[in-house]
């Protein structure tokens, strides 16, 4: 027999100005199964909790209901306290007599009526609680980081610098990303390579990390704390272990002519190669889809000039298995390819380029060492064009959203442009200029006032060749729509920063979901930024949405928080409102019978297939399963279930109808 | 007919099959024939009349556990397996099927992919009655479909032949008994009744094949069957066909329209 | 018809066969325009009359720890007239009487009974499912009903049965006439037997372990359908309709057919297949009945085999017993 | 107080949106009608349409069920498979002739107080004008009605 103790709360005036707090007391003494019901000026406070506590231990109570707040205020107050008490702490409800009730009603018999109502749905409910206990999941302290970029080395080294164990995968043959390929960055016009580089070698000589390049994920299974990844090491063609990076391979390699992925395009690579000079690891691989051997089944100059013998052209790919704890996605953006606007020319026109290949002629390590030229003819462009949202917030175009980066990119194009070519004429054609961040706006207006970056407002319409010269038309709508045409000698598009390719099918690998631009989903907004739906597994940097590197860099930091917080116990506690499938007495073992259609109802892939054997070892019914490391507690499978196999604690079936039924049957 | 014994012989000569569940002569129509061996399945029948759908009896374990199963399907009873293989409840390598072709042939179909190709290839047979019926209620006003749902439910005596010819109820323990809530009123009242219907339709939604055995179950001839048509017509409206995987309430889609949600 | 107006008139309640659709059934009724008498067989039987399929037996009320008991009250059962039912369905009354009375009298089901006057209609027409003559019975079968009527060229013949039946005819003399002196016979419907009982007794008790259950039963869905239009089945459940602090006790009809009906807390069922059941049906009303209390469980009416949605015809699974 | 018919409802609302939403309104100060008490789960997909139906069943005259809007669910897509599950079970209870007219559903965020507010007013007005759900209520009484039969039935005896 229950013995409930039930605690009203005055709150100062709060409640008691409305509702009539002893008479909500007496009546819910009459109650069957109430033991003690009392009434107090501040329940919260140390004498009401206090008051709480002693009747526990006194009256011997089973439950506790306290009539005050809301319990997304105090739960945790009193649950806590009847911890303390000795009484299980989810045998504690609360009611809401002050934001539900008193606050929102006047005074009156009503008003009291309704607050004893509410007492009694929770004594109801209270009665059926369970004594739960907090759900403990062992942890492997080992994160594995997906991609290579700034995000990824940011956050491995946290990881890896809070002292654990951190595996990073990278899908290219060098670490380092988009930003190994920037030359400046803003607003501070640092080089990018320059702080970059010592931070790629770091990774690679941290003791507690284990890099792979040129790998990717294969497989993950498994929940937070108990993940499996499979990784899938392609085959580089050269033994890392016996290469000595000394580059006489790809020097002597015949097959010069592939345009260099890093240059964008703008330079050309060999067959054997690394991708840049600063490469991390710094050893060649082959690339298969262009190697004369692979191809045509002749050539091996690389493995008769290796000193080393490290070319193995026959070795395959191999995968391993990791057991890791977290995971980091950190797997960046691609940008858009401007072929995506035939009205700009870029593909057809050498001299439209897009910010990334700006990037490259402006970097120092580039194919023009940092002379800006004209890809065309080499000559130095005098007068050039920038054109900003090239793809973004252009919903007709399915990219309604901002990218965020090149506003501030397309002033520091601008502004190296001039600071190399002090002749040279500049134009931006922009939207809006979105120069949110600190030293940002006032970088922008360096562009404009210092370096004279001519700003033009307005979109283009469209760029046409003629006599070599790259006419823009469009419009200056400050001046009133009035139509523009420069005669440019370059063209440079802002293009759109996209989803990195193959972000689909890596999100579904992983179980997180996506939004419609295949950019990774956060939790929340607002407040989980860099969880996912799947517990375990975390965000940072552009994969999540087009951002910049000091906003990736502090994502990227963030997660890695997420999950030295996460490693920093052997055990994770979890709240034990969890779902369970039930178990009956005998043979059938449970009512579920296996349907698994709650598998499909679950958001966080909870559910899974328990096969029953009997004493000899048979299946003799597969039924479900919950995960309580991977259930958040929605509920959703519970009231989908036609047998009602499956429950959830806390919110059960019994306590939910026994709550209803209360307010009705009084 | 000739065609379906000789083949249903075949496959326990061959030793393929422990048991073919098929249709025999009965009293007024076709019934449920349970061939254990080759002789039995002479008495074998297959044609329009044989309208009960035999796919209740697949997931019945004392008849069929551990056995390698033949059995002659209606189109419904088709639809029915190749949702009770969602389910989770039928193994492709111990089933064989034959289903009649649009020209009352014979048709073998050896996999859950065939099954699912004739299901997109036949049109449902046609429904007029029961089209008619529906538009007729669909008519009244809401306080006439409660006088008719009223009257006919309050003669259910909760006798569960609804439930028990129903393929897909194979629930070991329906939701009317479990007791722990009292979802449903376990007495036959009106009330009872109306809330074991709803839940009866409710739990079919997507997964019901329209059969209408149901209906035809029900020995006091309440129309239940217009029920779980009509389910099955507002799941298509709103929902499309069913997909793939999962069920039309345990998946979703961000754009699903309704009109009524403030 | 005029007569069962008056009846009603005076307070009688007064249940008949009433069609709607191609199903009749009985059905209180204030008009005798309402009743139907085209059909062989109503789709379930009068039992209901007796033994409602939702009954209450008590109701309590619960206030500061005292429990309140309120009996079954029998001045709410009113005089009742059924008429219209068949022989088959008369005779039903018996075994179930004999349910309801073996060990301790039932109150409820007595006091209808007591308040019951059933004026029965010989059959005159019949369907392949009537066995009734198998089973000791024939479609002019006196046994069970109070009074008899048999349809003849003009009006009916009444045979006055027992007291009751004598005083519900007294009051209202008028309506009847003498003796016409007719052949009943001619009028009935021609039930041809189906089986030989005296083999079916011999064999039925004798077959437990027969393997003859589970070849009949493989089709059985293992619904209440043949339970609940059965005039003598009188499975029972009890059942509790709560509210807070007060409910009532019911006892429900229920079906040894369901899968449920044997389970125990445990998980342990006595009766775990289908075939068992079948075998629980069959022998209960052939050999557990007779020998215990003296009167078969079945009439041959045959609404079991008309109401299954399988088929159990069992007529054709006695016949077979009858002759293994 | 007058005569006036106060409904009882029940709201089934999400603890994460729609019962923040609430107290939101009780922070707020926004004054709404008693009749209304709110039951709390955890999302909108943990509500069973069951009790919906018992509550209608045992004595409530309205219901209102609420919570996070499309996309802004705390499991992501409770509400949406919540939503499916509104979709066709209305469609059912109106094809059943039970009067939907009586059930409010919505989207109510944890910002949304003023609207919780709005939501509680309009339901308990439109049901105060529908009346008392009876005809529920007495489906499920078969023993009342028998009995009120009877006594139907006595009358005319004794009259």
């Amino acid at each position: 027999m229950s013995k409930i103790g039930v605690f009203v709360c005055h709150c100062g005036e709060n409640i008691s100005a409305t509702v009539d707090c002893e008479k909500v007391a007496e009546e819910a003494s009459k109650i069957t199964g109430v033991e003690v019901s009392v009434d107090y000026k501040y329940m919260c406070s140390d004498p009401g909790q206090t008051m709480i506590k002693e009747a526990i231990k006194e009256k011997g109570l089973t439950g506790v209901v306290v009539a005050a707040c809301s319990p997304r205020m105090h739960e945790p107050t009193f649950r806590k306290a009847c911890s303390e008490a000795g009484l299980n702490p989810y045998m504690c409800e609360m009611t809401n007599l002050r934001e539900h009730c008193s606050w929102v009603h006047e005074k009156g018999d009503q008003t009291t009526e309704k607050a004893i109502d509410l007492v009694r749905m929770l004594v109801e409910k209270t009665k059926l609680n369970k004594p739960l206990n907090s759900i403990k999941v062992p942890i492997h302290k080992k994160a594995l980081v997906i991609g290579g970029g700034i995000a990824g080395i940011q956050s491995s080294l946290d990881i890896a610098n809070a002292g654990h164990q951190v595996i990073l995968v990278e899908k290219d043959p060098s670490i380092g990303g988009h930003m190994s390929q920037l030359s400046e960055t803003f607003p501070t016009l640092d080089c990018s390579q320059c702080i970059l580089t010592p931070r790629m070698v770091e990774v690679a000589q941290h003791p507690n990390i284990t890099l792979y390049t040129y790998a990717e994920l294969e497989k993950l299974e498994g929940f937070i704390g108990n993940f499996k990844a499979t990784i899938r090491l392609k085959a580089k063609s050269v033994d890392p272990k016996l290469c000595t990076g000394c580059g006489v391979c790809y020097s002597k390699c015949p097959t010069k002519k592939i345009p260099s992925e890093f240059n964008e395009g703008l330079g050309l690579r060999t067959a054997i190669y690394t991708p840049f000079p600063q490469a991390v690891p710094n050893k060649p691989v082959i690339d298969k889809t262009n190697c004369t051997y692979y191809t045509k089944g002749k050539c091996k100059v690389c493995q008769k000039v290796c000193p080393t013998g490290a070319i193995d052209f026959d070795r395959p790919d191999e995968f391993i298995t990791e057991d890791i704890g977290a995971v980091v996605t950190a797997t960046g953006f691609n940008v858009l390819k401007p072929n995506f606007f035939p009205e700009y020319g870029y593909g057809k026109y050498k001299d439209v380029i897009t910010g990334l290949q700006f990037e490259r002629l402006a970097s120092a390590s580039g194919p023009t060492l940092g002379a800006i030229r004209r890809p065309s003819d080499g000559t130095e462009p005098k007068k050039i064009v920038f054109i900003a949202c090239a793809g973004s917030r252009d919903p007709a175009k399915g990219l309604p959203y901002c990218s965020k980066i090149c506003c501030m990119y397309t002033a520091k194009h601008a502004m190296l442009y001039q600071h190399k070519v002090h002749d040279g004429e500049s134009y931006v054609f922009y939207m809006d200029i979105r120069a949110a961040g600190k030293n940002y706006e006032e970088f922008v207006r360096r562009a404009i006032e210092d370096d004279g970056v001519n700003y033009v407002r307005g979109r283009v319409a469209r760029v046409y060749e003629k006599d070599g010269k790259l006419i823009v038309k469009g419009v200056d709508t400050l001046l009133g729509g009035k139509p523009v045409e420069i005669e440019a000698d370059m063209v440079v598009l802002a293009s759109a920063g996209v989803a990195s390719h193959g972000a689909e099918e890596l999100a579904q690998k992983m179980h997180i979901s996506y939004d419609p631009y295949k950019f990774f989903a956060e939790a929340h907004p607002k407040l989980k930024p860099v969880e996912t739906n799947t517990a375990g597994i975390f965000l940072c940097g552009a994969c999540q949405a087009p951002k910049d590197i000091p906003e990736t860099v502090g994502m990227a930091s963030g997660a890695a928080a997420k999950v030295i917080g996460l490693f920093s116990n052997s055990e994770l506690t979890r709240e034990p409102v969890v779902a369970v499938v039930n178990r009956i007495a005998s043979h059938e073992v449970s009512t579920c019978v296996g349907c698994f259609l709650c598998e499909t109802a679950c958001p966080y892939q909870a559910i899974v297939h328990e096969e029953i054997k009997n004493r000899a070892g048979e299946v003799i019914k597969t039924v479900a399963q919950v995960n309580p490391g991977l259930c958040q507690g929605c509920g959703t499978c519970v009231s989908f279930c036609r047998s009602k196999s499956i429950d959830i604690q806390g919110f059960s079936n019994e306590q939910m109808y026994a709550e209803v039924m209360a307010v009705l049957e009084a | 007919m000739d065609e379906l014994r000789t083949k249903a012989k075949e496959l326990f000569e061959k030793g393929e099959i422990d048991i073919f569940i098929g249709y025999e002569e009965g009293t007024r129509n076709p019934r449920p024939l349970f061939a254990n061996n080759a002789d039995e399945t002479q008495k074998l029948v297959f044609n329009d009349m044989c309208t009960g759908n035999l796919a209740v009896y697949l997931t019945r374990k004392d008849l069929v556990k551990g056995k390698r199963v033949g059995i002659s399907a209606s189109y419904y009873a088709l639809k029915s397996i190749a949702q009770l293989f969602v389910e989770n409840q039928l193994k492709e390598e111990s089933l064989k099927v034959f289903g009649l072709s649009s020209d009352r042939k014979i048709q073998a179909l050896n996999s859950l992919e065939e099954i699912k190709q004739y299901l997109k290839d036949t049109p449902p047979p046609p429904k007029l009655k029961d089209d008619e019926l529906i538009k007729q209620i669909d008519e009244m006003s809401s306080a006439e479909r409660w006088a008719f749902w009223s009257d006919e439910l309050s003669k259910c005596f909760k006798c569960y032949a609804c439930r028990a010819a129903c393929p897909m109820c194979y629930c070991t323990k329906c939701i009317v008994e479990v007791n722990r809530p009292q979802w449903i009123q376990p007495w036959a009242s009106t009330l009872g009744n109306m809330e074991w219907q709803i839940n009866r339709v409710m739990h079919m939604a997507g997964r019901c094949s329209d059969c209408g055995s149901c209906g035809t179950a029900c020995p006091i001839g309440i129309p239940i069957h217009l029920l779980t048509h009509k389910m099955s017509e507002t799941v298509k409206i709103n929902f499309g066909d069913s997909s793939e995987k999962g069920n039309v309430l345990s998946t979703f889609k961000p754009e699903d329209k309704e009109s009524f949600i403030l | 018809m005029n007569w069962l107006t008056q009846l009603n008139d005076e307070g009688s309640q007064i249940y008949a066969p009433v069609a709607k659709g191609n199903k009749t059934d009985y059905k209180h009724i204030t008009s005798m325009e309402e009743i139907s008498m085209d059909h062989i067989q109503t789709t379930q039987s009068a039992k209901a009359i007796a033994f409602p399929r939702t009954e209450k037996l008590f109701s309590y009320t619960k206030k500061e720890g005292n429990v309140t008991l309120q009996n079954f009250d029998t001045t709410t059962i009113p005089e009742t007239v059924v008429f219209g039912i068949h022989p088959c369905d008369a005779a039903g009354f018996k075994p179930l009487s004999g349910i309801f009375n073996w060990d301790t009298p039932d109150l409820p089901f007595n006091e209808r009974m007591k308040r019951t006057t059933l004026i029965a209609v010989s059959c005159t027409q019949c369907d392949e499912f009537c066995f009734c003559t198998s089973v000791n019975g024939n479609p002019g079968n006196t046994e069970g009903s109070d009074i008899l009527l048999t349809p003849i060229k003009e009006g009916y013949l009444v045979e006055i049965i027992t007291e009751k039946g004598e005083n519900l005819v007294n009051k209202h003399i008028s309506f009847f006439e003498a003796d016409p002196n007719v052949n009943k016979e001619e009028y009935l419907a021609k039930v041809p037997v189906q089986f030989s009982l005296e083999e079916l007794h011999e064999k039925i008790s004798n077959m437990f372990e027969s393997p003859v259950w589970k070849q009949q039963s493989e089709r059985c869905l293992g619904c209440g359908a043949c339970a609940y239009v059965c005039p003598t089945c009188a499975c029972f459940d009890i059942q509790e309709d709560a509210h807070g602090s007060s409910g009532n006790r019911l006892r429900c009809w229920d079906s040894c057919g369901f899968s449920l009906f044997t389970m125990h807390t445990s998980g342990h069922n006595p009766r775990e297949v289908q075939s068992q059941r079948w075998r629980q049906r069959l022998l209960h009303k052939f050999s557990y009945m007779p020998e215990r209390i003296s009167v078969r469980g079945c009439t041959g009416c045959g609404r079991c085999s008309r109401a299954c949605p399988v088929d159990m015809n069992i007529a054709e699974h006695l016949s077979e017993i009858a002759t293994l | 107080m007058n005569n006036e018919f106060e409904p009882k409802i029940l709201a089934f609302v999400c603890n994460w949106c729609t019962y923040a939403g609430a107290d939101l309104t009780g922070t707020s100060r926004i004054k709404y009608a008693s009749n209304v008490k709110i039951v709390r789960f955890p999302c909108t997909g943990r509500i069973d349409f069951m009790l919906l139906l018992k509550a209608f069943a045992n004595g409530s005259d309205g219901v209102i069920v609420s919570g996070c809007h499309p996309n802004d669910c705390h499991y992501t897509s409770g509400n949406f498979h919540a939503r499916r599950r509104w979709i066709l079970f209305r469609s059912l209870l109106d094809f059943m002739g039970i009067d939907i007219r009586r059930i409010q559903f919505s989207w109510v965020s944890a910002a949304e107080g003023a609207k919780w507010a709005d939501i509680v007013n309009t339901t308990v007005a439109s049901i105060r004008e529908l009346g008392p759900y009876t005809e529920y209520q007495r489906a499920g009484d078969f023993l009342a009605n028998n009995e009120e039969e009877l006594a139907k039935e006595m009358e005319v005896n004794n009259g």
